[in-house]
């Protein structure tokens, strides 16, 4: 009886494992790619990593970031560079997380956390400028009142795409190119197609310079 | 209706890839990019013969606007226009794709249509009629299908004007300007 | 007369009293049994596609029903310009006041005992009673009328409202009860004949002797199936819910509706199925039969009665988690071709065994007699369905002759 | 019977089943009543349960009886194409990735090939199969969302659920490797944005080892369904030569009987060097449109298993230093990397002149890029073949002398993605 079988299905459903996570009391682990919202990284010794060269403004396709460059004062340098980034802001509202910017900055100055529950009611929340984007002195993403933390989310900022290069060339996987986050230091990097034994050492088969 | 799945023998599509077939239009391109280029009188006829040729498919049909980009690389003896209409043609049982690219003038652009042959044209017709304004002679419905009806001018031509909204930002003088 | 105990010697005021409490009490446990019955319809159905389903409105989320109650409450009652006034405000009542009526010939309780008797009697303050807000001697009757009234609820809503998927979700409720009207009576007549009363009461009694008695079994199972296919069409639950589908006409006869009016609706909807479900236990399942099992003699009957009534619910919300929708002519064709005249048969059949048993007619010219029904049944029968296609068929080249000439 | 006959097109280019008729007509006439008239103009959407999205039908009813129909589409344009022309190769992907939502990869896909086409670079065998199994793993939660809402549209309300609940295990493997669970931009024009994860192929042997149980659930739930039956069957009929005339491609055109299937057909990516049969069907109706993409995701678990055994070793996207930025390593070392990576970003790659057509086979039929390039970063157009917008057209046609409750069975079986039908 084709009617009856269905019947079958259903109830055994019954005894199944239920799938929904009760949200807003309980999320469910997000992986280590995950793009959520930006953060600036400081040096280990509390210099930002930010140059201000408006890469990520410009490689930006919702055109959603707006940094202003300029000089570092002499005295009391905010980053190791010659210059830093003076303004630097992202409308959420237009933040499509694609992650061009994270591609796109030369310096890993800015990455993306896993904080996806951030709702703001005005527009002016939703404009972070450089206070509530770069990290504060432990190393942790500041966290805003209208965003959901849970213990622990601040652990791993987006660090994979640095890891990995995003030449896309194998033999470049796996070799870290950053200096070490505040906080963080220097993480371990994806192992990628190599394996973990070759992490450590030197890549072997590097592609001859000049690229 | 119960019909036999369409096998195609592979020497079909083998003989399909080799050499370009002589339709008296310039063509340019090959293999799957090949196209060729009608006049907008040929068009018609032109099409006709691709579909007794085999070609039944019109997989796709669209604009171009060549709007500051004038001196394009077209085969000899065939004018630039502003407007192109870009018509995708499939032949199933060849393995075969064509193209067809009629010039069409800056003044006036009108084609007869394809829904008479190809009644899957319909919509690709409006949509091209919508966004570049081109005229279909003979197309059953030809209002704008993506816009409202009371739109006024077609979006994609190079030459309609944007509307842009500066992006907020909490510095809005050095924001604003992007 | 009236065959509740409690009349016999004259009417006093303190029967009054007892009717009140009666009334009160079966109007106070549908509520419940509603409220209940719209959380485990929920909870249930999350259960079975693996959801979690409410469970922030107190301990497991049984209080849901009633946040979402007092939600409605305070909704705004909005009124389409097109409506009907009168009608459009008419219409919930309506259905909600006749899914109440029927559940007041349901007897919730009472110890009934095989064989003669009083039976199916409590005693309450001093005055003996049954365990029912009413026993008219047609009870079966007036549920069936009450049913049927209840249409009309859902067929004024859609009517009065004034917008187009309304009017085909009122269109449906009407051809829907007409065909599953005739097949839902014709199923319970089989059992009417078996207990040879209409009263509920006597039916319950009737089934009193153990499960064997029971007229699921006694009356064979086919009028059981057929009254909960037909039950389940007249309530308009899936897989029956064309009244309301919502993913055609996006929420039939109650698309207008909003704030409490939409609320009873909703609640005549699953007053609707827990009455249903009541009237199934007593027709073919003993109604508050079943063994007691240590002290309290008045109490282990209702604990029976609404366990039974329990499993019946979950059937109906294991229907809608497996079952797709019907089409509005299959349902038809289901309705007219199958069940009508498979009840009619039926009840043919099992009024012969019933005869053979009492011995007022012989077997073999019964055999002979039905064979030959039966073979006259199918031709008339199949000449019906032909005609009906011819016509059907004639109708759409008119159609199709008018579609031309326009 | 041969696959195209101009009487066919002659016939639907009649159009007696489509309504011709304008909005601002439909509104005047939805307002009259007609007593002779016993037809009804209806509109099913922009805002109705089964449209999936904003799709709206203009229905001419008889009682319950569709005659003619419309579909009006534009609800969710937001000029995509346009936006394509100011947006490099670079940002491309981030793009044309939000039009069909429910399988973004395969629009980043043809876009890339189509800028690849045009670029003339080959890109590197890992990217390929990392392509073609993602692809793959795509078409699943497509087929699968479509299994859902397919069900749900038919009533069979546990059916959604569990369609979600399968494909929300794809989206989580996507996840992990792309970082977001839709909209990836992560096939670009060049490779992939990034290498499969570590443990990667744990996650899609999870996914391949729990969904062949459920297929067959599904199958008792609603193929072995006599009811599912008698609403799917025979409803919807489309032939071969209509499918070809109007256009549609995807299992609209395989439920016909024609077994056209891109991958198989015309082989992009690896599609030549693994094994998978082409699921067609018979009689054109709605059944057989959803018998296909069931089936269609038993094929796609056979083309992921083979490409779990067949992955490559080695790089991921093209080394060509002119499309892909430098390793972030070099950028510290070589003053030329950096240049390279300035150049990427800021004004992207530019794209030798000339008009390029790449197809790829949707869950729902040809997907297919046309971009025409100046030479600049940017394209001079770029347009797409959306599936969902041809196939809508075949609509009216298979609505005719169906009731409303086909109309819903219809339009799901079509599977239109109202993102990519408006773009």
């Amino acid at each position: 009886m084709g009617y009856l079988n269905g019947f079958k299905v259903t109830f055994a459903r019954l005894f199944e494992d239920r799938v929904t996570t009760e949200f807003p009391a309980e999320k469910r682990p997000k992986p280590v790619r995950f793009h959520g919202r930006h953060v600036l990284n400081r040096h280990e010794d509390g210099m930002e990593k930010c140059i201000g060269c408006e890469l990520c403004a410009g490689v930006c396709p919702a055109k959603c970031i707006h940094v202003r460059g300029a000089d570092n004062p002499l005295a009391d340098p905010v980053s190791p560079g010659e210059r830093y980034g003076f303004v630097y802001e992202i409308n959420y509202l237009r933040c499509i997380h694609c992650d061009l910017c994270v591609e796109a900055c030369p310096t890993e100055a800015i990455t993306e956390s896993k904080i996806l529950e951030f709702s703001f009611t005005n527009r002016d929340d939703a404009i972070y400028t450089k206070d509530e984007l770069v990290v504060d002195d432990e190393g942790r993403p500041r966290h805003q009142p209208w965003e959901l933390w849970m213990e622990g989310e601040d652990e791993h900022l987006s660090g994979w795409m640095r890891a990995t290069a995003p030449s896309g060339a194998a033999a470049f996987e796996g070799r870290v190119g950053w200096s070490g986050d505040l906080g963080h230091g220097v993480r371990s990097p994806e192992r990628g197609q190599t394996g973990s034994e070759e992490l450590d050492g030197d890549v072997e088969n590097e592609p001859e310079a000049g690229r | 209706m119960t019909e036999e799945p369409q096998v195609v023998p592979d020497e079909v599509a083998a003989e399909s890839s080799s050499g370009v077939p002589d339709h008296g239009v310039p063509s340019s391109g090959e293999g799957r990019q090949l196209a060729l280029h009608p006049t907008a009188e040929g068009y018609l006829d032109l099409i006709e013969r691709l579909y007794d040729e085999g070609y039944v498919m019109c997989v796709d049909l669209l604009g171009v606007d060549y709007l500051g980009h004038p001196d394009r690389k077209l085969p000899e003896g065939v004018a630039a226009g502003r407007f192109e209409v870009v018509v995708n043609l499939l032949d199933l049982e060849g393995h075969r794709r064509v193209r067809v690219r009629v010039q069409l003038p800056e003044n006036d652009p009108r084609l007869p249509t394809l829904t008479g042959l190809h009644p899957g044209t319909e919509a690709m017709e409006r949509e091209t009629y919508d966004m570049f304004g081109v005229v279909f002679e003979g197309h059953p419905d030809l209002t704008r299908i993506l816009l409202p009806e009371d739109w006024e001018g077609h979006p994609l031509r190079k030459d309609f004007s944007l509307g842009r909204i500066p992006v907020q930002f909490k510095n809005p003088v050095q924001g604003g300007d992007r | 007369m009236l065959g509740d105990p409690l009349f016999r010697n004259g009417v006093d005021w303190g029967d009054f009293a007892v009717m009140g409490v009666k009334v009160v009490v079966a109007f106070a446990l549908l509520l419940v049994a509603t409220m209940f019955m719209v959380w485990f319809e929920r909870k249930f159905i999350a259960d079975m596609q693996n959801r979690i389903g409410p469970n922030v409105a107190g301990p497991w989320g049984i209080l849901q029903t009633f946040a979402d109650g007092v939600k409605f409450f305070f909704k705004e009652d909005l009124r389409p310009a097109n409506a009907d006034p009168l009608v459009f405000r008419l219409a919930p009542y309506i259905s909600a006041v006749t899914a109440f009526l029927a559940f007041s010939i349901v007897p919730i309780g009472g110890v009934f005992r095989d064989g003669g008797g009083e039976t199916g009697t409590v005693t309450l303050f001093g005055k003996v009673t049954y365990l029912q807000v009413a026993d008219p001697p047609i009870g079966i009757l007036l549920l069936l009328a009450v049913s049927s009234i209840a249409v009309y609820g859902v067929m004024l809503a859609g009517w009065s409202s004034g917008s187009k998927y309304p009017l085909l979700g009122s269109v449906r409720a009407s051809a829907q009860a007409i065909s599953y009207e005739a097949a839902l009576g014709m199923s319970v007549v089989a059992v009417v004949m078996l207990a040879g009363s209409l009263s509920t009461h006597d039916i319950t009694a009737g089934q009193a002797g153990g499960v064997r008695t029971w007229y699921v079994l006694s009356a064979g199972i086919v009028p059981f199936v057929i009254f909960l296919i037909a039950a389940t069409a007249e309530m308009n639950r899936p897989p029956f819910d064309l009244v309301e589908a919502e993913q055609e006409l996006v929420g039939g006869f109650h698309t207008e509706y909003s704030s409490i009016r939409f609320a009873l609706f909703f609640l005549a909807e699953f007053m609707n199925v827990v009455t249903m479900s009541a009237i199934m236990v007593t027709l073919f399942f003993g109604g508050p039969a079943g063994p007691v099992l240590f002290g309290m003699t008045w109490f282990w009957p209702t604990v029976w009665f609404f366990a039974k009534v329990l499993v019946f619910l979950a059937m109906f919300i294991w229907f809608r988690a497996t079952l797709p929708r019907l089409r509005y002519d299959q349902l038809m064709n289901l309705g007219w071709k199958v069940l009508i005249p498979l009840a009619l048969g039926w009840l043919l059949v099992r009024a012969t065994i019933l005869q053979v048993d009492e011995g007022t007619i012989d077997p073999v010219i019964a055999i002979i007699v039905g064979i030959l029904a039966a073979g006259a049944c199918f031709l008339l029968f199949t000449a019906a369905l032909g005609a009906g296609d011819r016509a059907y068929e004639r109708d759409q080249a008119l159609q199709e002759e008018r579609e031309r000439s326009r | 019977m041969s696959i195209a006959s101009r009487e066919v097109s002659a016939r639907l280019a009649a159009g007696e089943s489509v309504l011709r008729m304008s909005e601002a007509e439909a509104e005047v006439v939805e307002g009259v009543i007609d007593p002779e008239d016993e037809t009804m103009i209806m509109n099913m959407g922009p805002q109705h349960p089964s449209t999936h999205g904003v799709l709206r039908i203009l229905l001419e009813l008889n009682g319950e009886n569709v005659l003619r129909s419309k579909p009006i589409i534009g609800y969710l344009h937001t000029g995509m194409e346009k936006t394509a022309e100011s947006l490099t190769y670079v940002q491309g992907a981030t793009n044309v990735t939000r039009m069909d939502y429910a399988s973004p990869l395969f629009n980043e896909l043809a876009f890339s090939l189509a800028v690849e086409e045009l670029l003339g670079i080959e890109i590197p065998e890992r990217a390929t199969w990392i392509r073609m199994m993602m692809t793959e793993l795509n078409r699943m939660a497509s087929h699968l969302l479509f299994l859902a809402s397919n069900g749900m549209d038919l009533g069979a309300v546990g059916m959604m659920l569990y369609g979600w609940k399968e494909r929300e295990e794809i989206l989580r493997f996507f996840e992990t490797v792309t970082g977001l669970r839709m909209n990836h931009n992560y096939i670009r024009p060049g490779g992939v944005a990034a290498d499969l994860p570590d443990g990667w192929e744990d996650g899609v042997a999870r996914i391949l080892v729990a969904l062949p149980k459920r297929l067959e659930e599904f199958d008792t739930l609603m193929t072995g369904q006599p009811i599912w039956r008698d609403r799917t069957q025979g409803v919807g009929l489309i032939t071969t030569p209509e499918a070809v005339a109007l256009g549609a491609t995807g299992p609209i055109l395989r439920s016909t009987g024609a077994a056209w299937d891109l991958r198989r057909d015309e082989p992009y990516l690896a599609y030549d060097q693994v094994d998978f049969d082409v699921v067609v069907g018979t009689y054109g109706d709605t059944f057989d449109r959803y018998a296909i993409r069931l089936n269609e995701i038993r094929e796609s678990m056979r083309i992921v298993e083979q490409c779990l055994e067949l992955m490559p070793s080695g790089d991921y996207r093209t080394q060509d230093p002119k499309v892909t930025p430098p390793p972030r390593a070099r950028i510290d070392e070589s003053m030329e990397a950096l240049i390279h990576h300035f150049k990427i970003f800021t004004e992207g790659f530019h794209v030798p002149e000339g008009e390029a057509y790449a197809a790829v086979e949707s869950p729902r039929g040809e997907l297919g890029c046309y971009i025409v390039s100046d030479g600049s970063p940017k394209p001079l157009r770029m347009h797409i073949r959306a599936p969902s917008f041809v196939n809508l057209q075949t609509v009216p046609h298979m609505l005719t002398g169906g009731m409303i409750a086909d109309a819903v069975a219809i339009i799901s079986s079509v599977d239109p993605i109202m993102g990519e039908v408006d773009r």
